[in-house]
Parts: C-alpha cells; sequence; structure tokens
C-alpha cells in the first residue's frame, strides 16, 4: 500500500496543481503534495515495515507481460526517503521565487518525483522502463521552459543523451524479456536466467551505457553541467540529488545481481572510468568560474567514487566469508553515500539558488566578502561544502571512508592505483572547494555583495534540515548503517559470481 | 523462332529507351523514349500471343488473342498519354522557355 | 530456304540501330525520325508474327499520328542541335551504366527460364488477323474497350484544358 | 554520581571545549566580550582541571576504554565512538588544556579591539580546536584519532584564515588544509591496509595484529613497513616536514595566540603524538625509523637554515618550530619515543611562550613584525623581555631549563643510532641558537628602529596577557625537570617511566657515562658559543646585513614554495585549465556535439538526393530496380 501511494500521491498530486484554477496555489498544494509523501514513507519506515505494505502488484500490460509490480526493498525504501526530501527541499527552497505559470511547473515537478518513485520501487523492468522515462520528460519540460538563456539547445543535449541510453537499456531489457521462459520482464526473471558469459559480456553495455549516462560517468558526463546550469535550480537540485541516483540504483538492482559475471569483466574498465572521472572533474572544477558548474563537477567526481565503490563489489567469493565482509562493508558505504551525497548536494543547490538569485551571478569573480555580510548564510554553506568534501563527523566522511576501502579490496591487480588515484580527489575536491568559499565568502566585498543576504523561513527551514542530516549522520553513522544492514548482506550475497563458476 | 529472341529484342529495346531516360535532359525526348519501352513491351506481348497460339493451337482457335488486344489497348493509352503529355510540355515550354527537365526541380521544396 | 530468319535479324538490327540512334541523337529531329524507324522495324515484326491488325495500327497510331505530333512540337518550339539540354558526362555515364545493368540482370535472370524452348509462330495464325480480334474486341472486351472512349475524351479534354488555362494565365500576366 | 566520576568524567573534557563552541558560536550576537571570553576561557579551566583528575587517575597497566556508541559497525569491523585513558593521552591532555587555557586567557586581551561577533566567533573557532585535538589524542582507534586529525585541519584552516577580508590570509589558510589533506590521504590508506589486515582499527589490538607469543603475526613486515611509512606521510602533512612543510610558515597569518595554539600544544604534535602512539609498529620497521629519522633531521636543518635570514618575528619562530618538530622526529626515528614526547611538552612550554610574547611585542608595536624596525624595546616591555629571554635560553638548550632536559635525550638518541645524525643534530641546535638570539637582540637588545608613533605607543602588554606568559615562563624553567637524565639521578628520568605502559622501555644499547658526559657538555659548551656569536654580531643591528647570494636564498626560503608552485601548483592549475577549456568542450563534448553535427550533415547530403530532379529520381528507381531484381534472382538462391 505504501509502495502504491508514493507513486500515486505525487502523480495525482502532480495532475491537480496542473489545473489548478488559480496559480497562487500551485505552490502550497505541491507543498502539501509532498509533505504527504514525505510522511507517506516514514510511516512506511516506522510504522508499516511489513513487506504486504511495501509491495504492490497488477495486471498492466498483459499483451507483453509487463506487470504493475512494485517491491519496497531497503533499498528503494531508502531512495524514496532520499526522493521526498529532495521534492521538499526542492519546493521550499524556491518558495521565494516567482515563476511564470506556477501551476504547470510544480505539477511537473510532482509528475518527475512519481516517475523517480517508480524507479526506485519498480520489481518489473518494464515499469522500471516506465518510470525512468517517466522522470526525464518532465525534467525536459521543466528545463527548457523554465531554464537559463541557452536552455534549449541544452535541454536537447540532455533528453537526446540520456535518451540514447534509455533506448539502449530498452533494447537490452526487450532481450532478456525473450529469454525469460514465460516472457515477463519480473526481476526475479531476469535473475533466474543466468546468463552465459558470452552474452553478459556485450549485454552488459546495453544496461550500463543508460545507467553511466545518468550518472553521470566520465566520459559519458558533458550534458551533465550544463544541464545544472541551465535548468531552474529546484530542478537541478531534483536532478542531480535524486535522479542522477537513479543511475546508481538501477546499476545495484539491475546491472549486478543480473549480469554479475558482465560487471566482473568490465569492473576494471569500469572503476577506471569512474577514476578518471574523479580527476578529470576534480581538475575541472579547480578552474571553475561558475559556481554552479562548479558543483556540477564536484558532483561528477562523487558520484564516480560510488560507482567505483560499488564495480569493487563484483567478483567472486568463492563462498569466503572474509571477501564478503569486505564487499558488505564496501556496499554499505555506497548506500551511506547515495543518501549522503543526495542531501549534501541538494543543500548545495540551495545556497547556489539562493547566491543566484540575490546577486544575480554565478560567477565566482563577482562575488566575496560574504562572510561579513551574510553570516548566518555563510555557516550554513561552510557546513554544506565541508560536508560535501566528506570531512569527519559530517555525513559524507563515513560514507566515503567505507567506499574507499571497498575499493581497497576491489578484486583487481590495479586496485592500488585505484584507491590512490580516486584519493587524490580527496585533496583535489578540498581545493576547489576551499577555493570556492573563499572566493564567495572571503576577501573584501564588492558593490554586489555589499548589501548581504538575509534567508527567509523557508530557506533557513530546508538548509536547517540538510544541516541536520549532515550531523546526525556525521556523528552517528551507525543509525543508517543498521537500517541497510541486513539488506547490504544478503546484497552481496547475491551479486557474488561464485554461482556460475560452481556450473 | 524462339520466343527467346523476341524476349532479348524486347528486353533491349527497352534498356535502350531507360538509357535514353537516364541519360537526355529534353522532356520531348525523354517522352519518346518512354513511347519506345512501350513499344518494347508491346512485342513481346505479340510474341507471346503467337506463342501460345501455336501451344494452345488444339484446344481454342483463339487462343492468345488477348495478348494482341492488350497491345491495341496499350496503343490506345499511349496516344491518350502523349496528347496529355505534349500538352504539358508545351505548357512547360510557354511558361520557363525550355523543355529542360532539370528546371522541373519544383519537388525538391 | 526460309528467309524468315533473316528477316527476323534484319528487323531486329534495324530496330535497335534506330533505337540507339534514336538515344543519342542531338538532335530533336532526328531522334523523332530515327523513332520512327524503330516503330517501322517493329512493325515489320507484327507481319512477321502474322499480326496484321497491329503492324498496320502500329503504322498508322504511332509512327502516322503520334510522331507527327511530336515532330509538331518540336519544330513549333524550334529545338534543334545547339538548344539541346545536355547532361554532365558523369551522369550520362551512369545512366548507362544503370540501364546496361538493368539490361544485364535481365537477361541473366531470363536467360535460364523455363520457356527457353517455346516457339513463337511465325507466319501462320489467325489470331492477328483483323476478324478474330474484331470479334474478340466487341465481345469479350466490349467493357473495356467503351472505356477506353472515354479515357480518349477525357485525354482531349485534358490537352484542351492545359492548353488553354495556360493562355489565359499568360494573357493575365 | 557515576557520570562524575573517574573515568566517566573524562567524556567531559572534549565535551566542555565543544559545548564552549556552540554557546560562543551561536550566541555569539547576542554575549558581551567579558561572558564570551569567559566562557572560552572558562570551559578550558574546567578542562584541564578534570585532565588533571584524569591525569593522577590513571592506573598503570591496561588502559581505559570509554566506549560511547558505535561510530561504524558493519559485521565484524567494529570502529567505536571511544577514547582511551592511558599514560600517553593523560598526558598530552595536560598539555593541550594546560597550554589551550593559557592561550585562551591571553587570547581574551589580545582579541578585544575586534567586535562581540567577531570575537564570538574566534573563542568558538578556538574550542572547536581544542576540542578537534582532544578528540585526537583521546581517540581510541585510528578512525578517531583520524577525525580530530582532520578536524584540527579544519579549525586551522579556520583559524588562519580569521581575518578573512585579506585574501592572502585566506589563502594560507586553504595551503594549509590542502596540504595537511595529502597527508590525511595517505593516513586513510593506512588506516584501509590496517583493516584490511587485521580487521580492527583499535589501538588496543595493536599488539595482537603485531604478534605477541603465544599468536601469530597478522601483519607481515612489508605490511608493516607499508603502514607505518604511510603513517608518517600523514605525519609529515600535519607536522609539518619535508616534504609537506611549507603550510606552516604561511599559518602565521591568523593571530598570534592562534600560532601559539597550533604551534605549541595541538595540530603540529599530533603527527608526534601518532607516531607515538603507533611505536609498537614503528618499533617493527626498522626501515621506516630510518626514513623518519632522515626526513626530521633534514627538516630541522632546513628549517634552521631558513629561520636564519628571516626578519617577521612570527616567521623565525615558525621556521624554528619546523625545526624542532624535525629533532622530535629525529627522536621517534632514532626509536626514542618518550624523549620526543618529552620534547613536545618541553617545547609546548616555550613555544607558546616564545609565541604569545612576540604577539605582546606585536601588540605594543600596533602590529608591526618586522624585527628590523623594533630593538630595544627592553625598557617598555619588561615582563615581556624577561619571559622571552628565558623562552629563548630554554629553546637553545641551556642547563636547567626545560629544552635542555629533552634536547638532551633526542641528541643522545641521535647519537645512538648513528654519530652522523648527531652532527647535524647538533649543528641545526647551534643554528637554533643563533637565530633565536638573533631575534632577541634584534627585538629588544640595541636602539628603537619603529616610527616615533610606534615609539609613543609602546606599553607593557595588560595582565591576562602577561600572567600566561609568566606561568609559560616558569614551564619552560621546571617542565624539564620530569626528565632527568639516569646518569645524573638514578630514576630522574620519571617520564619514561610514566610512559612505560605506552611505550615500552627499550633495553637498547647503553653507552658509558663519560661518553654522555661529553655530549652534554659539547653541546652546551657549542650552543653558549653561538649564542656569544649572536650577541656579538647583533647587538647593534646595522641596517644593511650582507647579501650573499646564500644568504637571498636563505631569506627566499630555499625557493621550495616557488618550486612546489611552478612543480605541482601550476601544472595542476594549467592541466585543469585546459582540461576545462579545451578537452571538455572540444573532445570530450566535443566528441558528443560530433555525433550530433555528423547526423545534421549526413541528413544534410541525403537531402540532396531529394533535390527534385526528375532524372536523379528515375535513376534511382532504376537502381532500385536492379537491386531488387539481383537480389530476387541471385542472390536468393
Amino acid at each position: 500500500m505504501i509502495a502504491l501511494l508514493l507513486v500515486l500521491i505525487p502523480l495525482i498530486g502532480g495532475g491537480l496543481t496542473l489545473f489548478l484554477p488559480r496559480p497562487a496555489l500551485a505552490r502550497p498544494v505541491a507543498l502539501n503534495v509532498a509533505l504527504i509523501s514525505l510522511i507517506a514513507v516514514l510511516l512506511g519506515l516506522c510504522q508499516f515495515t511489513q513487506a504486504a505494505n511495501w509491495s504492490y502488484d497488477a495486471e498492466w500490460i498483459q499483451p507483453i507481460g509487463a506487470r504493475f509490480s512494485l517491491k519496497g526493498d531497503v533499498l528503494a525504501k531508502w531512495m524514496s526517503l532520499l526522493s521526498s526530501i529532495g521534492a521538499v527541499l526542492s519546493i521550499l527552497g524556491s518558495w521565494n521565487t516567482d515563476r511564470k505559470l506556477p501551476a504547470r511547473f510544480y505539477g511537473l515537478l510532482l509528475w518527475m518525483q512519481a516517475g523517480m518513485s517508480i524507479v526506485f520501487l519498480a520489481s518489473d523492468a518494464f515499469l522500471f522502463y516506465f518510470g525512468w522515462e517517466l522522470a526525464l520528460i518532465p525534467a525536459y519540460f521543466l528545463s527548457s521552459i523554465w531554464g537559463g538563456e541557452k536552455r534549449i539547445a541544452v535541454t536537447i543535449k540532455f533528453f537526446i543523451y540520456t535518451f540514447v541510453g534509455s533506448v539502449l537499456m530498452l533494447i537490452g531489457l526487450i532481450y532478456l524479456q525473450q529469454l525469460t521462459p514465460d516472457g515477463s520482464f519480473q526481476w526475479q526473471a531476469f535473475r533466474n536466467l543466468e546468463l552465459t558469459e558470452s552474452k553478459q559480456i556485450w549485454l552488459f553495455w546495453l544496461f550500463f551505457l543508460a545507467f553511466a549516462i545518468k550518472v553521470p560517468l566520465f566520459p559519458f558526463h558533458t550534458w551533465q553541467p550544463d544541464a545544472y546550469e541551465q535548468a531552474p535550480t529546484p530542478i537541478t537540485l531534483l536532478l542531480s540529488g535524486v535522479m542522477v541516483k537513479m543511475g546508481v540504483v538501477a546499476m545495484i538492482r539491475w546491472l549486478l545481481p543480473i549480469l554479475g559475471i558482465g560487471a566482473f569483466i568490465w569492473s576494471d574498465v569500469v572503476i577506471c572510468l569512474a577514476v578518471v572521472g574523479i580527476l578529470y572533474a576534480s581538475l575541472i572544477a579547480i578552474r571553475q568560474d561558475d559556481l554552479k558548474r562548479l558543483i556540477a563537477y564536484s558532483s561528477i567526481a562523487h558520484m564516480g567514487l560510488t560507482v567505483a565503490a560499488l564495480f569493487s563489489l563484483t567478483g567472486f567469493s568463492n563462498n569466503s566469508n572474509v571477501v564478503l565482509h569486505y564487499h558488505h562493508i564496501g556496499f554499505q558505504g555506497v548506500m551511506l553515500q547515495l543518501f549522503s551525497h543526495g542531501v549534501n548536494i541538494m543543500g548545495m543547490w540551495l545556497l547556489a539558488d539562493r547566491i543566484e538569485s540575490r546577486f544575480g551571478t554565478r560567477k565566482l569573480s563577482e562575488l566575496g566578502g560574504l562572510a561579513r555580510t551574510a553570516p548566518t548564510f555563510t555557516i550554513f554553506f561552510v557546513i554544506i561544502a565541508l560536508a560535501n568534501i566528506a570531512l569527519p563527523l559530517t555525513n559524507a566522511f563515513p560514507g566515503e571512508f567505507l567506499q574507499f576501502n571497498a575499493i581497497f579490496h576491489a578484486q583487481s591487480s590495479y586496485r592500488i592505483v585505484f584507491l590512490v588515484f580516486s584519493g587524490l580527489g580527496v585533496i583535489l575536491s578540498a581545493i576547489y572547494t576551499l577555493n570556492m568559499i573563499r572566493r564567495i565568502f572571503f576577501g573584501e566585498t564588492n558593490s554586489a555583495t555589499e548589501n548581504g543576504l538575509r534567508l527567509t523561513t523557508a530557506e533557513t527551514l530546508a538548509l536547517s534540515l540538510v544541516v541536520m542530516v549532515v550531523l546526525v549522520f556525521g556523528i552517528y553513522p551507525q543509525a543508517a548503517l543498521n537500517f541497510t544492514n541486513d539488506f547490504s548482506w544478503e546484497y552481496v550475497k547475491s551479486i557474488d559470481i561464485t554461482r556460475f563458476l560452481a556450473k | 523462332m524462339p520466343i527467346n529472341y523476341y524476349l532479348f529484342l524486347s528486353l533491349a529495346l527497352f534498356s535502350i529507351g531507360m538509357v535514353g531516360v537516364l541519360t537526355r535532359r529534353n522532356a520531348i525526348i525523354i517522352f519518346m523514349c518512354i513511347e519506345l519501352m512501350l513499344n518494347a513491351v508491346n512485342l513481346l506481348l505479340v510474341a507471346f500471343s503467337k506463342m501460345h497460339h501455336l501451344k494452345n493451337l488444339a484446344t481454342s482457335a483463339t487462343a492468345g488473342a488477348d495478348g494482341q488486344l492488350f497491345v491495341f489497348f496499350i496503343m490506345v493509352v499511349a496516344a491518350a498519354e502523349v496528347s496529355v503529355g505534349l500538352a504539358i510540355i508545351v505548357m512547360m515550354y510557354r511558361n520557363i522557355h525550355s523543355v529542360d527537365i532539370q528546371f522541373l526541380n519544383r519537388l525538391k521544396h | 530456304m526460309n528467309v524468315t530468319p533473316y528477316i527476323f535479324w534484319f528487323l531486329s538490327v534495324l530496330a535497335l540501330f534506330s533505337a540507339l540512334m534514336m538515344v543519342t541523337s542531338r538532335n530533336p529531329v532526328y531522334s523523332v525520325l530515327w523513332l520512327i524507324g524503330t516503330f517501322f522495324a517493329i512493325s515489320g515484326h507484327y507481319i512477321l508474327l502474322n499480326a496484321q491488325f497491329l503492324a498496320v495500327v502500329n503504322i498508322i497510331v504511332y509512327a502516322g499520328a503520334i510522331m507527327v505530333l511530336f515532330l509538331f512540337v518540336i519544330m513549333l518550339m524550334n529545338l534543334n542541335r545547339e538548344t539541346e539540354p545536355q547532361k554532365n558526362r558523369w551522369l550520362k555515364f551512369i545512366g548507362a551504366l544503370a540501364g546496361g545493368c538493368l539490361l544485364l540482370v535481365l537477361v541473366a535472370a531470363l536467360k535460364d527460364a523455363e520457356l527457353k524452348s517455346q516457339q513463337a509462330m511465325v507466319g501462320g495464325g489467325s489470331i492477328g488477323l483483323i476478324k478474330v480480334l474484331g470479334k474478340e474486341l466487341f465481345t469479350r472486351y466490349v467493357v473495356p474497350f467503351e472505356i477506353s472512349s472515354l479515357l480518349f475524351l477525357s485525354a482531349m479534354i485534358g490537352a484542351a484544358v492545359i492548353g488553354k488555362k495556360e493562355t489565359s494565365q499568360t494573357l493575365n500576366s | 554520581m557515576a557520570m562524575l566520576s573517574f573515568p566517566n568524567i573524562a567524556y567531559l573534557i572534549p565535551l566542555l571545549p565543544l559545548l564552549g563552541f556552540l554557546v560562543n558560536g551561536l550566541l555569539r550576537n547576542h554575549l558581551s566580550h567579558r561572558a564570551i571570553a569567559l566562557i572560552g576561557s572558562g570551559v578550558m579551566a574546567l578542562a584541564f582541571g578534570i585532565s588533571l583528575l584524569v591525569f593522577y587517575n590513571i592506573p598503570a597497566g591496561a588502559p581505559t576504554i570509554l566506549t560511547a556508541f558505535d561510530f561504524i559497525r558493519i559485521g565484524e569491523l567494529q570502529i567505536p565512538f571511544a577514547f582511551q585513558l592511558d599514560a600517553l593521552s593523560s598526558l598530552f591532555l595536560l598539555i593541550i588544556t594546560g597550554i589551550g587555557f593559557l592561550i585562551h586567557v591571553y587570547s581574551s586581551a589580545y582579541m578585544h579591539e575586534e567586535s562581540a561577533s567577531h570575537y564570538g566567533r574566534y573563542f568558538a573557532y578556538l574550542n572547536l580546536f581544542v576540542f578537534s585535538m582532544l578528540l585526537l589524542v583521546m581517540g581510541a582507534n585510528y578512525v578517531i584519532l583520524f577525525i580530530g586529525w582532520e578536524g584540527v585541519g579544519l579549525c586551522s584552516y579556520l583559524l588562519i584564515g580569521y581575518w578573512f577580508r585579506n585574501t592572502a590570509y585566506s589563502q594560507a589558510a586553504n595551503k594549509a588544509f590542502v596540504m595537511n589533506r595529502i597527508g590525511d590521504l595517505a593516513f586513510l590508506i593506512a588506516i584501509f591496509w590496517l583493516i584490511a589486515r587485521t580487521g580492527s582499527v583499535s589501538f588496543t589490538d595493536l599488539p595482537m595484529a603485531i604478534g605477541t607469543a603465544g599468536q601469530s603475526a597478522k601483519l607481515s613486515s612489508l605490511d608493516i613497513t607499508g603502514i607505518t611509512l604511510l603513517l608518517f606521510i600523514g605525519a609529515t602533512g600535519k607536522s609539518a616536514q619535508i616534504p609537506l612543510y611549507t603550510w606552516l610558515p604561511d599559518a602565521m597569518a591568523g593571530p598570534t595566540p592562534v600560532s601559539a595554539l597550533i604551534h605549541a600544544a595541538t595540530m603540529v604534535t599530533a603527527g608526534i603524538y601518532m607516531i607515538a602512539r603507533s611505536n609498537l609498529l614503528y618499533t617493527a620497521a626498522p626501515l621506516v625509523l630510518t626514513i623518519i629519522a632522515i626526513i626530521g633531521v633534514a627538516t630541522a636543518l632546513l628549517a634552521a637554515t631558513i629561520a636564519l635570514r628571516q626578519n617577521d618575528i612570527k616567521k623565525v619562530l615558525a621556521y624554528s618550530t619546523v625545526s624542532q618538530l624535525g629533532f622530535m622526529f629525529l627522536a621517534l626515528g632514532s626509536g626514542a619515543y618518550v624523549a620526543a614526547v618529552f620534547h613536545v611538552m618541553t617545547h609546548a612550554f616555550f613555544k607558546a611562550l616564545l609565541f604569545l610574547g612576540s604577539g605582546s611585542v606585536i601588540h605594543a608595536m600596533s602590529g608591526e613584525q618586522d624585527i628590523r624596525k623594533m630593538g630595544g624595546l627592553k625598557k617598555s616591555l619588561p615582563i615581556t623581555y624577561w619571559t622571552f629571554l628565558i623562552g629563548c635560553v630554554a629553546i637553545a638548550g641551556i642547563f636547567p631549563f626545560s629544552g635542555f632536559f629533552s634536547k638532551d635525550a633526542i641528541l643522545l638518541s641521535a647519537f645512538l643510532k648513528s654519530p652522523i645524525f648527531y652532527v647535524i643534530a647538533l649543528f641545526t641546535a647551534l643554528l637554533t641558537a643563533f637565530y633565536m638570539f638573533r631575534l632577541f637582540f634584534l627585538t629588544f637588545g640595541g636602539s628603537f628602529r619603529g616610527t616615533e608613533e610606534q615609539r609613543h605607543h609602546l606599553h607593557e602588554s595588560p595582565a591576562a596577557m602577561t600572567i600566561p606568559l609568566v606561568v609559560l615562563a616558569i614551564l619552560s624553567i621546571v617542565g624539564g625537570w620530569v626528565g632527568i637524565p639516569e646518569v645524573w639521578i638514578h630514576g630522574g628520568d620519571r617520564l619514561v617511566a610514566f610512559l612505560s605502559p605506552v611505550i615500552p622501555v627499550s633495553s637498547g644499547h647503553e653507552i658509558s657515562h663519560a661518553t654522555e658526559y661529553i655530549l652534554m657538555g659539547l653541546s652546551t659548551g657549542l650552543v653558549l658559543l653561538s649564542i656569544l656569536f649572536a650577541w656579538n654580531k647583533y647587538k647593534q643591528y646595522r641596517a644593511e646585513e650582507s647579501e650573499s647570494p646564500f644568504a637571498r636564498l636563505l631569506e627566499n626560503k630555499w625557493y621550495v614554495d616557488e618550486l612546489y608552485q611552478a612543480a605541482i601548483v601550476q601544472p595542476l592549475h594549467k592541466l585543469g585549465g585546459w582540461i576545462r577549456s579545451v578537452f571538455e568542450p572540444k573532445v570530450a563534448d566535443g566528441a558528443i556535439q560530433g555525433i550530433g553535427r555528423s547526423v545534421r550533415y549526413l541528413s544534410q547530403q541525403f537531402r540532396l538526393i531529394q533535390n527534385g530532379q526528375t532524372g536523379n529520381y528515375a535513376l534511382w528507381m532504376v537502381i532500385g530496380i536492379v537491386v531488387i531484381l539481383s537480389v530476387q534472382f541471385f542472390l536468393r538462391k
């Protein structure tokens, strides 16, 4: 029931918002819808935890064997929590920004959330694909109608780029469906396929490309900085906070358990790409003058680390508990970091949006001295920015710590190289983040920043929420780790490809 | 005569007509080439009609007459086609003072 | 001695040669004349095949009426060697090549056809006579025959309309 | 009241500064200067009191572990948020809270001219700094230590860049943080390595990892070498050793008490602490110990030479810190962990004293830091003068000042390691004495060389600043008496005994008493000569010092900063710029755009086929027929 609600609330709420008679109502209605779905998630996490509450299955498109089946495992619950927080933050953060056609804007935003919920919850591949596109299309319209001055070209690039990936994935999905005995799209049916190595080797890329573009992984990332820069910030927030997580979640759910051998064979390549991406994006970020692009590149670097850690978990354990134990540790890091990075990057976007809307510029060179004129804002910014570079006692530290640990234990002959180079990202991230802080907040004020910046109640609320999550999971990460612990253990056992070797 | 001979003769004529269509730019010549191709087909039809006649002489006295009638109808249609076609060409000549099909590229737009 | 093959070969060579000359002549008037030559050769074939009616009609309708019409139009437009538009050599070459390929493919496809051994009846048979054809035409083919008259009517009107409309437009402009 | 008794009361030690941080940080706009200073210093005083309590209650033998909660627990990997109380940590607790408290008191007067909100910010940072450092020394495993480790880096960043309107200062802050992070990366990798091999990061599991009598070792010698080397690289970042030392002199950008805090009580000693804490591992890695000794002595020498020709009062002290840290690493590398810790302690006393003294001078000189423009301050700043002198004597290592004992212990251990180390270290000690007294004579001796305005303004600092000076001066004198060499009084080295639960007493080679006396006499005599030389040279300062190329080389710090700039920073910047403006748009994005463009180009070309020429259409038609017929007749057979 909860699972279905999580899809239906934003879907129906979005529909309602789209056709509201009075535009002024759009914001409060959308916020309420987002809050209701947040409450639904929380209820589902605390009260209705039974599996029955989190699964739903119905006939859908019978001729092709697609079913409307939702299943909320821990990963889905975890990401649903993130996406509902994201929706709330996105609406709260833009509370004081007036836009044209607000009803359309918030309606589409909620539909986007519905799409993402489907992606996280779907246990039917076709439904998953459906949600994947459902999230993309509103994002396209939101960016191309309400975006920046170069929005049209950029959103077309964004759309076509991600769509090419989706189509490849669709081909892969259909191929797999043809192989299943009963023509089913169910996750379990795919899982039972146990494909041969030669098939997995090429099938892997069909799926991986789609997910890698979404994440985005170097060198498939070039849509991302442009799209983040041009999209309206609440959308950027959802894109980078939640939507790019879809890529990783998809890898976790649809790639590693189903095409485990393929993933293992290609893991060196993937980790290599991810590590190169970390350094590449960090180096660009160091020389970046545009605040939004800087954050975008930092996001590429951080997601690169997550992907590298995730693919370090592939391989075979020969049923050795020690290996599984280290994979378990690494996967816990991935799970934690998925959430932490989502929250942190959303916080960063809230702050960037505030700067842009207040001073009309995103150029670091045109800012400066804000620490004196806007001290409260500075504190929020510094905390969230430092969380973004994984300072201890912020939420990203345990996540990155465990992820690095995963890379250290990768079943690859290059693991030390990977570890060291991805570790260099830690240093580079410090460089660009501190530079960003310095150029925005330190130094002398100029005519633009002279008058400072005041946070409204809604913004303070949103930022406080972020900072709270940062500190709670930073000081007591075990809370999150406990939540995902059993799931992680089962998961790392399930992606172990020893079962193939036995044959 | 072996039917093959007629067949290849017709094909040769037809192909010559086709080459004419492809290599010339004068609308009238192209038109004439089409006439040639029609005639090639006609010749073949007549040859086949006689072939059928020879084959089915025992059962039917008029076997193969259909083929010759088709030729007759083709001529009818060809005559009509020529009248309309030439009218169009004349009109074209009046408009652009040329019968060069190179100028007939309105389909491009 | 049977002269039929000689006549056949003579007529075939004449037809092909005339057709080639028709296609290659620079001067449209020559083209028309060569085409008439081809038609005569084809008519000769008809006679050889004892299709008397068609032979006569071919001469009258094609070589007579239609080609005269062409000739008129060409002369009316004063087309000659100098005004003849030419395609560039490459296009000509490609066109010829394409046509040649077509011939090649068709010949290659049909040379082993099972009707290789069939004969066309030469010099005999009555179906080519006007009497037989007329009977057929006015019994089994009477409806198409009548319809073809409609076709003629519409062609006539069409030709007239096209010609007339143009004059009115020219006048207007 | 179980909470308020030993050992649970130890929780309060880090919590109190944290509380001070929160109160001062959040309410800084609503509190007066007085309240802020009271809260900031008060929590430190309380923390110091509790540290004393803890210090005297430390049971000999096994350490006391306080586990607050699970920080990370996944399967068998357990990283509790736990504190470890033993001799080593309690000693550091005393140093940190004690000197920290004095610095807080000093700051309350030094920073008084700041507006209330900045004053509050300053004390909040200071408290946070102390909190991080306490976390570092109390942590019961490497991860908690690492949290404090990075926390200290953060706080130094905040404090160095405290005057954030000055861009150069905030750049210095960035530099400090980034250089620290380079070391931190190595530290992290060492932790992963440790986890991979032993599955634990707790200090109490270290003996098990190396292997005790009953158990085989979990770490191979390669593992130990690797881990210790990486940890040492981490320490070079935090403790300013070659090659990562250049941030420390730049860190002078912060307010002077902050420099005192960074250099004396916290931060830079973290590396020493960490290696002393891991002494079991290091003892098992002789190769790494030698590397440490080499790096240590090289740093000591390099920094001392640079300090010879610095004219900024704080820069001299900064390079002297780097040099002294080099001494400590030399001690560590010689296996004399206790000597290193001993020197940390005495150095904390006299370096804090010197920094606070220099702060007092700067305060009096209205912010002037160039010693060439000072001179003759003895009359106007008597307390500062005398305490500063004590500090200089202590750092030079004259009997019976504290520096003598610790430096002597280090020189002795260096001698035992290798006479070459001893010679270089001795030479460095001479240089130390020389540049410290150059500083001293230039500042206080001779006649005043500043402006007339500054002369009027000259005044002795308020009591809140002088009292810490006096207290530190006393400590600088007596602080060394806990480690009197065995040759003088049997059992005089009480520090060794105290630390023996953590740092096993090595039964290393003994040397004859005579040799030891000779070494002591040699060093003391040479140091005295060196001071005399300095007195001779600088009692009357001549404006122009001889400008030999070598002097310029020293003045420019061997051009190491420039070297780093040219060899690392600039190439990175260039690479970043190239990627951003060439590779990203042209290649990475260009490939994608290229696909788009080629599709567009191809469709342009294909569009030309549709050119309206009926002739062409016919041609295509024929070609199509040919193809279809070919397929039909020839290919389908």
